[in-house]
Parts: C-alpha cells; structure tokens; sequence
C-alpha cells in the first residue's frame, strides 16, 4: 500500500465540501459589528479540498488503521473487549445525541434518569455508596478520588497528610495523579507472588500517608490475596485505600472493591463496559465512593424526587467542586449504560469469569516458552517475560512487531516495568477460543523463529503499511504539524516495494 | 444475552486442558472473605430489542435539538455538521482501536491526529497543538498547570468573563494543587484592564481571558496581553465557541502564549455536553512541557513518511510521577470528527461559518431589542451571544418558550447574581435561520406581556 | 451546492489542454434544435442543512413504526433487527462498489453474495439460489417465466391465495409476454385442491401457491405438490414472510421446483416497501435457466480460493436476447443485509423467530376473537397473520386505532370483496411485545364499540 | 492478506449472536397451533456464529472490496459518481426507512409528497408528462416500456406490431426486454461516425416495427447527431422511440429526451442520480412518457388533490398494471430526491457540462496510445480499443487487471460489442484533475509497460487479494454454494505468498 499525503497535500483554491444554509438575514459589514482590529486578517489555512477528495482520503486512513473488528487485540490493561454495535445506535438517537447540556431538567428527563440509574448500578457493582460520572478517564477518576481523599483528610484536621503508596506495578497514572493532586509517592515493592509486599507496606505507613493507591487484580494480573490485611493496615494507619479500576473486567460479581475495604473506586467505563476507545479516547471515568466521602464528591448530582421526576442537586458545602464543564461523557455513558442492562446480574459475572478463563487458557499454553514471573493462575490478564528469547536477540518489542504481521494487534510490551521484557496478555471474554487457539499457535511460531530465524523477528513487522518507524528522529527533530513548503520525511531507502502501485 | 462466543460446552472443554473442572478452581486467589456472596442485585438482563425500545424511551423524554429551536450557548453549541463527518469518523478502524501504541498498523490513527493538530494550529494561528485533552475547562486546568512549572505554586489570574463552569474546575484544582486564583473583575461585560493591572505581580503564572467571553462579548486581547506580558505570566486564551475563528483575530496574531478551547462543536454531537473535546496549543518553545499527547513526523524503515506518538518522556506512561500532565485516555476520535469537519468546511466555509454566527446573532440582537422592555445589558461587540435584560424572570420567560419547542436564553442570574434575575444570555449559531429567529421574537413577545 | 471538485478555474484550465474555450466547444455533436433552449423549471438548489431539515419534516409527515405498534403484514413485515446488521452491511466498500466485474477487487461482495445463496438454500431447504431478483412479485413473475421456459407461451396457474399484488404483476406480465394466467380458487382460506385439479392440463407449466398464503393460512403444500406434479409443470413456492420458514417445512421437503420470496424483512428496513429483495431458489438442473447473477467459488492464480460471478451465459451482457432474464442491477446490498442478517440469527435464532411470530400471533388471535363481534374468517392453521371479520368496516376501525397510535390490520375489502367490508388481515411479529397486543385489543374494543 | 474462510466454516455448536424480546405471551406446543406435517423437521443450517465473529468476519470482506470510496472508479456505462453521504442519512430516517408501504395515506402524507415532487421533477428533466417510479432498475424501465408500447399500439388496433429495432452498440438489456415483452429483435447498424446508421435504419421500417430503443448518447459516449431525424422516420413508421437513460448523466439541463422526440424515458437513478450501487443493487428505474402514453402507464400513481393532501389514485382501465408490488425502491427514490433538490437546475447542469468535460480530456490524453473508434468529442464517455496494445501481446482485460494494481477499478472491457478490444471509460464529473491525470499516466505506463515488459500486464493483477481467477472451472464445475463437507477450492500452486500471515 502507498502512503497517503496528508490532506494539505490535496485539494486546489477555491474547491470546498460543506455548504451553509443560504444567507437569509440582513448582512452588514463586519466591520461594523467587531472592531477591525479584532478581526482576523488571513483567513486560516485549512484545505480546500471537496467532498470526494475527503471521503477516500480519510476512507484510506481507516484502511491503515486496525481495530477490534478488524482482528484480536491483546493489548494487556486495556480490556480491548468486542464493543456492541447495539452500544452505538443507542449513544446516536437524537433524544441522547442532540440534547444541549444547559436545558432545564425538565426537558431532559430520560438523560438526568440514565445517568441516575447507571450511577446506582455502578455503585451496586463496586459496593460504593455513592458515584459521580463527571471524570473524563481513569487518570481524570484518579485525580478527582484523591482530592476527595484529601479534603476528607482536611476536614478532619489531618490535612499534614501529604504522602500517597503506589506499588512499583502500578500504572503511569497513579503516580502522575498523586503528584497532581499535590502529593510525594512512597513506592512499595511487589512480593515474590506478585502482590504487595506487605512488609515493606508496614515500613511506609506512618501518619504521612493520606492513601494507598492499588488496583486488584493488578497489573501482573494477579489478585492480591492480602488485600483485607492491607487494607486494614491502611486504616489503621489513618489512611484511605484508593481501588484504580482498569482492571475490574476480573471481577464483574465476583468481588467488589468496597467489599473489600476500598474507599474510593474508579470504573474506566471504556474498558469494562465495553464502549469503543475510538483510537485513544474519549473513554470515562466515573469514581465511587464510602458514606464517609459522600460528603466531597464534585457536584452537581442526580436526584429523584417523590413523584419521580430527574434533576440535577447541587452538591454540598465539603465538595471539591466540579472537576470539569457539564455533566461527564455522556454519549459514553449511555453505552455503558446499554452494556450493563444487556448483560444484567449474571451476564456481568459471565463476562468475568470468561476473561478469567480466556487469560489461563492462553497462560497455561505458552509457559513453557516463555518465562512466567509469578507462576499462579492469573485473573483476566497476565505478563510474559522474553527474557529466553532476548537472550537469543529477540526483544519484547520485536515479538511484539512480528504479531502484526499475523494479523493481530500486539500486547502491551515493557510494562509493568517491573517484568524484564514484559509482554502482557489481555485476551478478554470475548474473544472465541479458536482467536486463542490462534495467538498461541503464532508465538510458538516467533518463539520457533527467534532460533532459526530471529531476523524474521527483528524485522518485523514485513506485511503492514509501514515498517518499523524511527522513533528517534521523531524526538529529537520534531515535526508535530505540517507547514506549507514541507516535503515529507523521507529517507534514500526510499525505493517502491515490489510492484508499483 | 451475551457477547461471549464460547458456549459453556467450550468452556468445559478449554477447563479441562487447564487441569481445572469449573472456573471457581481459577479464583483460588481470591480470598473467601473478599468474595461476593451473592448475586449482584441488578436489573436482570434485558435482549436488544428490549434494550432498544427501554432505551428509545428514555431518549423520547428528552426535547432534542431536531425537534426544538435551540437559541441556547454558554459553552455548547448547536452546529450544523455535514453528513460525511460521521460516516468517516465512525468508521469500526477509528472507532474500535485503542491508542496507537504500533504505529505499523495505526497509520490511519496517527496521520489524522497529526493533521487535526495542523489544523488545530492553522485556525489558533499557534505553532503546536496536542492530539487533544478532556475538554475546553480541563484544557484550561492544564493551561494554568503549565505556566505554573513544576511544583505547580504561583497566582493564576482568571477573568470573570470565563465560563463559570471553567472557573469552578479551575478552583478545585487550584485547591488540591495548591496555587492561588484570583478573579479579574469584568466592566461593562468585559475583562477589566484595570483590575488586570492590579491584580498583576510577579508572582503572576498565568493570565487566563476567554474570547469571544463567556457573554459573547469580544474582549480586547492584545491590550489585555500587553498588560499580562509586562510579567513573566503566560497568556492564555481560552475559548469555547470555536466557530468564532472564522473571523476574529486567531490567538496566535494577539501574542498568546497557550490556547485553551472547548472543540466538540467542531462536528462532534453536542450529546449533554459529553464527551468534550480539550484543544490545547501553545508556542513552541513549551513543546517538551505540553501536556497529553503528541503524533509527529517521521520515516519507516522502508523509507517512507510515516507517523508516531512522540515526545513520550512528558507522559505518565514514562515519566510517572513527573510527567507534566496525568493524561492517558484522550479524546482522541472526538478530534478525528474535528478534523473532517475542518476539512469539510475548509478555508472558505470556515471564515463563512464565523461570518454567518456573527450576522445571524446580530439580526437577533436587533429584533430581540426592538421589543418593548427588551434590553442589551453590554454595549460591547460581540461574537454569536449577547446578554439582554428582559421583563421577566428567565426562567419564566424560558418556560412560555419551550411551550413553543424553543429552547430559550441562558439565565444569567445564577452565575452572574450582579445582573439580576432577569439577565439572560442568547446564542443565534449558523444553524438559526432567519424564520427561526423570527419565531423567536414572537414567542417572545407573548411570553414578556 | 455541488459534488463537482474541479473548479471553474480549474475546468478552464483543462478546456486549455482540449484547445476549446468553454464546455460548448464540446457539445457540438448536439444539434440546436435538439438543445434546450433554457433553465430547467426545477426548485433551485438547497444547500445540505436546508435540504436535511426539510426532509426531516418531510419524514416527519409519516407515522413510522418506531412511534405506532404496527399490526400490518401482507407482505411487509416488522422485523426486529440487531444492531450489526446495518453497520456491516452499510460499509462503504459494500455500498458504494458496482456489480463485481472485476472480481480481483470485489472478493467482498462475491464471498457475501456466495454466502447469501447458501443461507437462502438452507432456509428453503432448496439446492441453488441465486444472487437477489428484484421483489418477491417479479421473482414470482421470473419463476413462470422459467417454467414456461423460450417462447414463454403456455399456462401459469396461480393460486388467489398468492398476494394480490403479486398475482396483479403476474396478470401485467402474462399479457405482455402471451401467456394465459389462470387462478385457482380458495376454499375455506386455502387453495382447493379441487379447483386445482380441475385446471391441470397439459399446457401448464407452473402451479404458483404462496405459504403461508395471503391469509398467513399454512397450506397443504404437499398435496398441492403431489397434485401438481401430475403434470409437467413445475411446482412454484411464493414466500412473502420468510420468518415462517423457522418453523415451517422447507419448499426443498414438500419437492417444490422453485422458490421465489421476498427476502427484504431479512434484516433489511422495511422502507416503504422498497427496495426489496427477490430471493429465487431452485432444484440443480434448473441451474443453467435461471434468471439472475450467479456467484461460484474457483481458484486464482496463485492456488488460492476466490469467487467468480459465473454462468454469465445466461444473462443479458452476453447473451442479450436470448437471456433467462433481462436483469441486470439486481438487490445485491439487501442481500448482504440479509446474510448478515441471518448470521446473526444463526441456527437457533432463526427457529425462534419463527416459534415467536407464531406464538404471538396465537396470543393476539385469542385475544382479539375473544372480545365479542370480533370472528375469525378461516377454520386453518396460520402462522403470524390471521383474518378477522369486526363489527365495523375495516377503514373505520384503523382511524380510531391509528388514534392510539396503532396500526391496524389489513383492509380485505378492495382485495377479497367477497369477505365483505368488516374482513381484516392482523399481522403479529416477534416484534410485537404482550403488552403491545393488549394495547391493540384494548383499542380495537373500544373501535366497535 | 489470506482469504478469508466462509461464514460457515466459522464458528461452533450453540453459539448465536442476536437475541430476541423475551417470550412474554403464553405459549402452546407448536404441534397445537400448526399440523406437525407442515413443520420443519430440521433447523435450517445456518451458522453458528458470534456477534464478534460477524463483525470481524464482514468486516474483512468489505475490506477486500473496491468502491467508489475507495478511489477511482471509471467504469463506463455505469456512471460511478460520488455517493452523497447526504443521501444516506436522509434515507435512514425512520421517517422514510420505517414505514410499510400499506399504511393508510393519511399516515404518510411525507413519502407520497416525496415521490410526487419527484415524478414531477423527473418530468421536467426529460421533458416527459408523466412518470411512474415502479420500476425497481433500468432493465426494469425497459420491460415496463416496451409493455406500454405495446398497450399502446394494441389500444390503436396495431397489435401486430411485434418488432423492436436496437442498434449494434445497446447494451444487452435492450434486446434482453425486448425478447421479454414477447418482440423480435432487428439490429441496426452504426455508422461511420458512431451513430445510428439512418440508411440501414430506413431498410429496416416498416409496418411492424413497434419501437426503437436507443441511447443517447449511445455506449460510444457519442450523440446522436441524427437524432430529429431518426424520431421523424420511426414515427413515420407507426413506432415509438424508447430512451434509455442509462447515459442521462450527460445530458441534463442541455437536452432533454421528450423534446426530441422519445416517447418512453427510463432513468437509471442509482447512475444519473448517485445512488450507491451498492454491490450491484438496488436501484431505482422511473420512466417517463410522453402525453399519449400516460393512460398505460403502471398505477397507482401520486396524486395532489386541491387542499394539498397526498395520495394514491388507481391506474385508469387502460393501464397495463402493476409491475412490481409497492411503490418503487422508495428509499432510493429519496437519495435520487436529494440529489436534484441539492444540484437544483444550475447544479444538474454543470454536472452533465462537467461530465463531459472530464470525459474529453481523458480522451484527449490517450488517443496518441490508444485506438479511438471515432475520433470527435465524445460526452461523458468514450471508448477505446485496445488493438495496438493487443498485436503486442496485451489485451483489454490486461489492461483492466493491470490498473487494479495501481488502485483503481477498471474501465468497462469488450462492450459496446462493435468496437474490438474495448476499453469503456466513463470519469463522471465527481472526479479531481489530479485523478484524471493520475489516471492518464498509469493507462501510458501500461501502454509503455506492454512494450517494455509485457509479462507484468498479461499476469497483473499483482497486488490484490487474490490473483486472475479461473472462470472456467467457475462455469465447467459450477459450485454455487457451500455445502458441509466441501473443502476450499485450492489447487497446487497453493503456496503462501511472501511473509505468512
Ligand atoms: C491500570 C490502569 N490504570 C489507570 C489507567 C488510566 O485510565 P485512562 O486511560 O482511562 O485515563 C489505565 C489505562 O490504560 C490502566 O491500564
Ligand atoms: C446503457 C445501459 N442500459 C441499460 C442498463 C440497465 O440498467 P439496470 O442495470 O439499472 O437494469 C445499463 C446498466 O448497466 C446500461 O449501462
């Protein structure tokens, strides 16, 4: 396949796409109406292409680009699960798609009583007491919980605490949100079987500590066995215990965080519930809270009254206050909503305990090829080490790039940073066991290459629209938009593949 | 009701060859304690036809902007977004993939983001942009954080002409961070030089004005950035109507130092205000402190141009407790729907599309202020939204209104209680038409007598 | 207002290259008298917002089955649909691609339309399909002409339980092409076998009998069979409502020759009654007669499988007036709406559609005849349609039904005037919830009264 | 990219994707309700088959398929134009897309208004009194025509006329209808310069002659030039002249049909008036006919009564009946709506000007290489031949073969019948210059290449999923469905290609 110019590159003066409604009021000049000197002078310089030029190009884009529908997405942490068609018809009707976030509550009913109804659930799956669905992401979660953690804190004096326990597994966000919210991290070391180690937990803990922040499973996949000891540590220690839930497609009925002594939850809602992570976003991050945090959460937040109608409550005197404009992602939500009313009570479960079942199956067969840091059942993920094939000149990351050209994406590689060489495998429930089948059979294949013939590996990926990118010159001379006169970057290597195209 | 393709049949079978006879045997490590002993008490599952009639119920409740003239702003705005948008960015390679972490085969991905950030340049007149944030008040948020630096101390000043909604997020993080935000008081509807001035001091980080502000109100930006530029504060315009580009002065021509802006009007579904779209852009010389991500430029090893998330060693998925912004999760095919839609438009029908915001609302202005008792409340240029004092209570006048399937202005006197109650604030975008206006002014008329 | 990229600049330039000066230069093979002398008188151009407001009100005009419970079959039916069907199908490789002439790009198309031949023999039981015929009329109207094979010259019986808008086609084809229709007559419902045997003869060449009829009457399809097959004819199964064949026998086990339905409520919207979706199935040796594209697998030149359309000898393109059929654009979009459709459903949902529709159908006919003066016309067996005689003509029934936003059954009157006035034809989908046919039976107690 | 395998050989006992409303109504054993003789002894065989596995499955199917979106399609006589995305969401709207045709007319004033506004808008664009838009495609137009001719002729006592004339270049539906309203078929020749030969044509009138059917312009993309001529002599004769309007989209807005002397019109909608394809179908064949006619066309027809209500009026007792049930393919009828309601007079205009325009400048381009029949402007198409290219060893299908490496579809191959070697080619007016000229040197490189290396034609295609394919094991050992049991057809040569997948 040919590369496609960038749409700059096409186009002609004067050629257009969209046209306006015809111009049906009195005009004057703009001048008139907004001081010259506030007026732009050039116009800006968006393409003139016409409508056909962008069908195709963005239509080729989409061709370069691969998706869950477009094959298995193992993508370790991020649940890339099969997301239900049903999900968007339901997120485009006009009555959710066109309704202005400003209207009075009561000309949206139906939204304020879904959100209403999604946050009760929510907070029935975590055993929370109450939700706000206003956090964009999980990191948008994870910041909103710990401000909330900490104007718990201060309003009971304790606004000193100012320390917040990561353990070494966690991901990116964790500690980005902590320091966010104004916080030094302690980072606590992962014990032998993978969990945390709860001796080095009690060094950490002193009356610095505002919280712990973990996921369960955590990012090994593992479930941690000493959660109720931990949190009681925590506790006692005066601190709270913060649930990151990127991982709760393991638990769905199964365990809830608040069961377990968590005091704030995070649901990335684009992972466990299914909406599409439409190439990086938009996803959201709804939090749940214990009685006694109830007090801070953002507001504003959904009520129902006696005669049952919806409207929106202003929170409090202790909340934090909004974390963003409007009401949370919507259309999100409504997907999420769909997901959770479509599986029900057991369906939930089902969908847990088939990630469970998905991840040892694929676990269970690759083992003995590669290494398995903590050898136990995982829960619905778990991480690989390459280190027997690095010894052979093979990376992670050159595994990682031959599976592309399987026809598969590839799993999450080098993290959690703590694995040498981690590939981490995320299967999830959808998935059929023949798609299983399949990815076992192809890394026993890159394991067979990587000692016959490992630059088959190093090379890859051969088959896809690009090979290998050039990371470095792409940080050390950036090139972050295109300017007119630019020509692309392009190196002598520069010959066309095979036959023309 | 499920979308797990493996039957309980295959499920045995696959147990099996793992040594295990039911799924409980996998689950070993959970704790019996930690366990949920019963079943979730949820509503039970619903089939899709169910779903989909319960669901097209619950949309029916509420009044669409398909089926009621729409003269509200204040942040969101009713667009009219041509049909190829949604065809292209919907598309399941779009839609159905995650990050582009191998960008072998997020080509597609990673080319559009790279020409929505151009873009995202081309009508900020900034030299960068990021592949996009939570929403326009987030982008503010991160706006504030940068110019603050590491450690995050240091005085925010933020007009009072900002989205309220934008000021109230801006506060609860200024709280858990630890900065100071102080409100520049408005004059006559705009942002007062003359607070600005006192407020203004060394340990002034950022200087926060929105443009066209929050009452539609066209702000004097580079007086306002030579004041804030007398300091070492980073200017930052914010902006929630987008459209408004088309014809005013671009960031970049008033020496801004960071662009904070709400882009979900830019072909998304205003969908109740979510997902949003945070656009950020900014000089170049903050690329390597730019929060979210970056898509750059850069060749394969075949030769060819290809692109990639760069700049990484900002983000958390690197540099964990020193990255610049907590960031992972973006709205990433929000911009993807930007980025049609700008290229729809193009560089005519984008400066078309400011010229008739501006013409329509000021058509409204004139008819709505030639009813008795209707009055402007600013004497000041403005955008696609204007503030009137009517007669009555908004919210009154908004109820005889909607009688009509018109959603009215508004009411000002909640976030603006120096106003009144009778305050409300209009919006007239390119998808008012004159006859919709008109309708306007009549239901108005009744609805003041 | 235009589709049209290059522009007028740029259509000069090329003019330039043509050594002409304006796009008249090119028209002159056009003689004057043969130009139209002026604009054409047609609304002027809308731009694309104008255009989609007014057709949504438009659309707005007509009741659509999203807001009223419909109750009307007769040959368009309220399917259910999931989700994946129309954002599969409406794929713009699959939408916007032509006939696949050129199959090295058009594996898509050909594999799905292989795909949809064998879903379409498995539901009817028959050994070859082809790939779509326009309507279940004309596939009705292209099985006579099959059996009557070249020449076309012999007799067509056609049972009136066969719909009557198809008989009325094959009454409008039978006279252009010259041969003789005759109808056989019902009998308490069904077609008379009586009536049928009086009419075989050596001279006919197809026996059509629709199942379940017009009536939503199961037919005794075997002795209609067994009769017909007496003679020479061939035995024609016309299925309007595929749903039935969930659960009824397969044309393929009553030794039917040919099977010609409409397939559109296959997943397809129900859409005015339009486009639809021949289906046309047949016995093996009828396979170089056949009308309509064929799909067959092959291999390409590197060994690998691939589809083909295949035995173009019969059609049009190559055979022109000794085609089977003068078809060329047929339904290929429906079919693979249909096939996804039927993926969809699979095995076991395609047997419970068909136990819905007739246990539905059951429930809303006991519960209609049991409100007094309500009687049904036929002592028979049905499956999602039945007729009722009500104590009021039809016509003014529907009007107070169509108050509670309901549908009601089908007129008989203008059809079968020898029912009378007060005859109606009630349809009851898997569509249709209890509660949906207690509102009906509710409303239409309140209708006679 | 490896085939992709059947639906059927996908999937495993009990699985199934969609899910119908829970059973709420009482139930009784089938058995009761139907005689167990006319039930279904087996299920029918359908897949068993997943929701992701659908998704996945379609979606690699649309993936090895070639549109108009996805890059240029110059298929001529088929008029492969921009599909509007306008089109398609106006014809979603439940409005439109959900109503069943035997409501009462009171229930769907909006789609009987449509389809009237649209007959009177196709009247104006032909110059015809009236129009049915029954016919569900061209062939269809034909077969309805031809029967009003008939009944026409019949009305008028002339029932013995029972021969259509058709010139060498129509294409096969023409004489195909013919055959079907029960005509002979005499051909006429074409003249030196592409038209219809007038002497021959002159030979062959006479008293049984029922109609001409012609195009015009006809499948060389020339204009009759005798057209006044040739509708005076046929209507000397007795006969009727019949337009296919197959190439309409040269002439709208610059002459109309009617005005030259054409009794019956038909409109290929889903060419002329951008309705998608769609693979092959549906589309949508109005015709139009000139006063005389109007009593036979098909009913019912659209009616306006004077308080500006809609509705369906019966066809009179002259008509020939219904030629399909229903109203024609509604929903295409409401893209072929929006797209003359969108061009308005000015834009239909400019699309046959910039149709024609598009088609010469090809033309120009490649008649130095390729063999042009009659060397005159051509409208929106033309047709060369390949014969140079063939004494060297390279036929059209190489040709065609060869383009599709390069991205594009090929041109329309050996039709019209009377030029040898042809390569039809029809631009549209949707497609950019750059296009055009892209175009232009790919068709050169492939003249060049059969010179230089005509190995790399004659084996073309290189580069898509599959290679030439064996027609005549398609024909010789028809497979036409999958059957359990079958394996793919594969044959030795089966090797993978390049890197496996
Ligand atoms: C374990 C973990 N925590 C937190 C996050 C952050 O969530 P989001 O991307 O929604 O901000 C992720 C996302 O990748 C994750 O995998
Ligand atoms: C010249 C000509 N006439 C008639 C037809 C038949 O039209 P349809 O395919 O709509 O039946 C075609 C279609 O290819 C054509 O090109």
């Amino acid at each position: 396949m040919s590369t496609e110019p960038l749409i700059f590159e096409m186009g002609a003066p004067g050629r257009r796409a969209a046209t306006l409604l015809e111009m049906d009021v009195p005009t004057r000049p703009l001048e008139d109406l907004v001081p010259a000197a506030a007026l732009r002078q050039e116009d800006a310089p968006l393409p003139e292409v016409s409508e056909i030029e962008i069908v195709r190009h963005f239509t080729h884009l989409a061709e370069r680009n691969f998706g869950v529908d477009s094959g298995f997405y193992p993508l370790g942490s991020c649940t890339m699960k099969y997301n239900p068609k049903l999900n968007e018809d339901m997120a485009a009707l006009p009555g959710f798609a066109r309704i202005h976030p400003l209207q009075d509550d009561a000309t949206v009913q139906g939204a304020i009583e879904l959100i209403y109804t999604l946050e009760q659930m929510l907070c029935e799956i975590a055993g929370m007491a109450r939700v706000t669905v206003q956090p964009s992401a999980g990191a948008h979660g994870e910041i909103t919980g710990l401000m909330i953690i900490k104007a718990y804190h201060e309003s009971r004096g304790e606004g000193h605490r100012n320390v917040v326990l990561i353990p070494d597994s966690a991901h990116g966000t964790n500690p980005a949100s902590a320091t966010l919210a104004d916080y030094e991290i302690r980072e606590i070391r992962t014990d032998g079987r993978g969990g945390v180690d709860v001796e080095h937990l009690r060094e950490l803990l002193d009356d610095k500590v505002a919280a712990l922040m973990m996921t369960n499973p955590n990012t090994l996949g593992v479930f941690d066995e000493n959660i109720v000891e931990i949190a009681r540590l925590v506790h006692d220690a005066g601190g709270q215990l913060y649930y990151d839930g990127a991982n709760a497609n393991a638990i769905l009925g199964l365990v809830r965080p608040g069961d377990t002594g968590f005091d704030v939850v995070h649901f990335n809602l684009h992972k466990t519930c299914s909406t599409p992570h439409g190439g990086g976003g938009p996803g959201a991050g709804p939090i749940g809270v214990a009685p006694h945090l109830v007090p801070f959460l953002p507001g504003p937040l959904p009520a129902k009254d006696a005669d049952g109608t919806f409207h929106w409550r202003d929170a409090g005197p202790q909340s934090i206050g909004r974390v963003r404009a409007n009401n949370g992602n919507f259309l999100v939500l409504v997907r999420a909503y769909t997901y959770i009313r479509f599986n029900g009570p057991d369906g939930l479960r089902r969908v847990s305990e088939s990630a469970v079942l998905n991840a040892n199956y694929l676990m269970h067969a690759l083992k003995d090829l590669f290494t398995l840091p903590f050898d136990r059942t995982c829960m619905h993920e778990f991480v690989l080490s390459a280190n027997q094939q690095k010894a052979r000149g093979v990376t992670a990351m050159d595994i990682a790039k031959r599976l592309l050209d399987f026809g598969m994406y590839a799993p999450t590689v080098y993290f959690p940073l703590i694995v040498p060489e981690a590939v981490m495998i995320e299967p999830t429930e959808t998935e059929t066991r023949e798609t299983l089948d399949r990815f076992i059979a192809v890394m026993r294949q890159i394991d067979q290459e990587s000692r016959e013939n490992p630059e088959l590996v190093t090379h890859a990926p051969h088959t896809t629209p690009v090979g290998r990118l050039d990371q470095t010159l792409a940080a050390r001379k950036p090139r972050l938009r295109w300017s007119p006169g630019d020509a692309p970057r392009t190196s002598e290597k520069s010959v066309p593949v095979g036959v023309s195209r | 009701m499920t979308y797990i393709p493996n039957t309980p049949a295959e499920q045995q079978a696959m147990l099996r060859t793992l040594g295990a006879e039911t799924i409980e045997d996998l689950l070993g490590a959970i704790p019996a304690e930690a366990r949920l002993p019963r079943p979730l008490d949820l509503p039970p599952a619903m089939s899709e036809p169910a779903l989909r009639r319960h669901e097209m119920a619950l949309a029916g409740k509420n009044l669409n902007l398909d089926e009621a003239l729409c003269f509200l702003g204040a942040g969101s705005y009713d667009r009219l977004v041509p049909s190829v948008v949604a065809h292209l960015a919907k598309r399941s390679e779009f839609l159905t993939s995650y990050t582009p972490y191998q960008p072998e085969v997020s080509q597609g991905m990673l080319q559009a983001t790279y020409e929505f950030q151009t873009m995202v340049c081309q009508i900020t007149g900034m030299e960068i942009a990021n592949a996009s944030l939570y929403d326009g008040s987030t982008a503010v948020v991160e706006a504030a954080l940068l110019a603050l630096g590491p450690g995050g101390r240091g005085e925010v000043l933020v007009s009072r002409g900002v989205d309220p909604q934008y000021r109230a997020t801006l506060a609860t993080y200024a709280h858990a961070r630890g900065f100071t935000l102080r409100e520049i008081a408005l004059e006559n509807g705009a942002t007062s030089t003359r607070d600005l001035h006192a407020h203004l001091g060394p340990n002034t980080k950022a200087v926060i004005v929105q443009q066209p502000n929050f009452f539609g109100v066209v702000e004097d930006m580079p007086a306002l950035e030579g004041l804030a530029h007398t300091t070492k504060a980073l200017f930052v315009a914010a902006i929630t109507e987008p459209a408004s580009l088309g014809v005013l002065a671009p960031p970049g021509a008033y020496n801004a130092d960071i662009v904070a802006a709400e882009g979900s009007s830019l072909g998304n579904p205003i969908g109740y205000g979510g997902p949003a779209l945070g656009l950020f852009a900014a000089k170049s010389d903050l690329m390597r402190r730019m929060p979210g991500r970056l898509v750059g430029e850069t060749v394969d090893d075949r030769g060819q141009r290809g692109f990639v998330l760069t700049l990484q060693a900002r983000e958390q998925q690197i540099r964990r407790e020193k990255a610049t912004s907590n960031i992972c999760t973006n709205q990433a095919l929000l911009a993807v729907f930007a980025t049609v839609y700008l290229a729809s438009l193009g560089k005519q029908g984008f400066r078309e599309l400011g010229v008739q915001c501006v013409q329509r609302a000021h058509y409204a202005f004139d008819q709505l202020t030639a009813i008795p008792g209707v009055e402007p409340i600013f004497d000041r240029p403005f955008f696609d939204e204007f503030a009137v004092k009517l007669p009555k209570p908004v919210s009154k006048v908004n109820r005889t209104l909607a009688k009509h399937n018109i959603i009215g202005g508004y009411d000002l006197s909640r976030t603006y209680p120096e106003l009144g109650k009778n305050a409300a604030l209009f919006c007239v975008t390119e998808a008012r038409t004159r006859d919709d206006i008109d309708q306007l002014v009549s239901a108005l008329k009744e609805a003041v007598q």
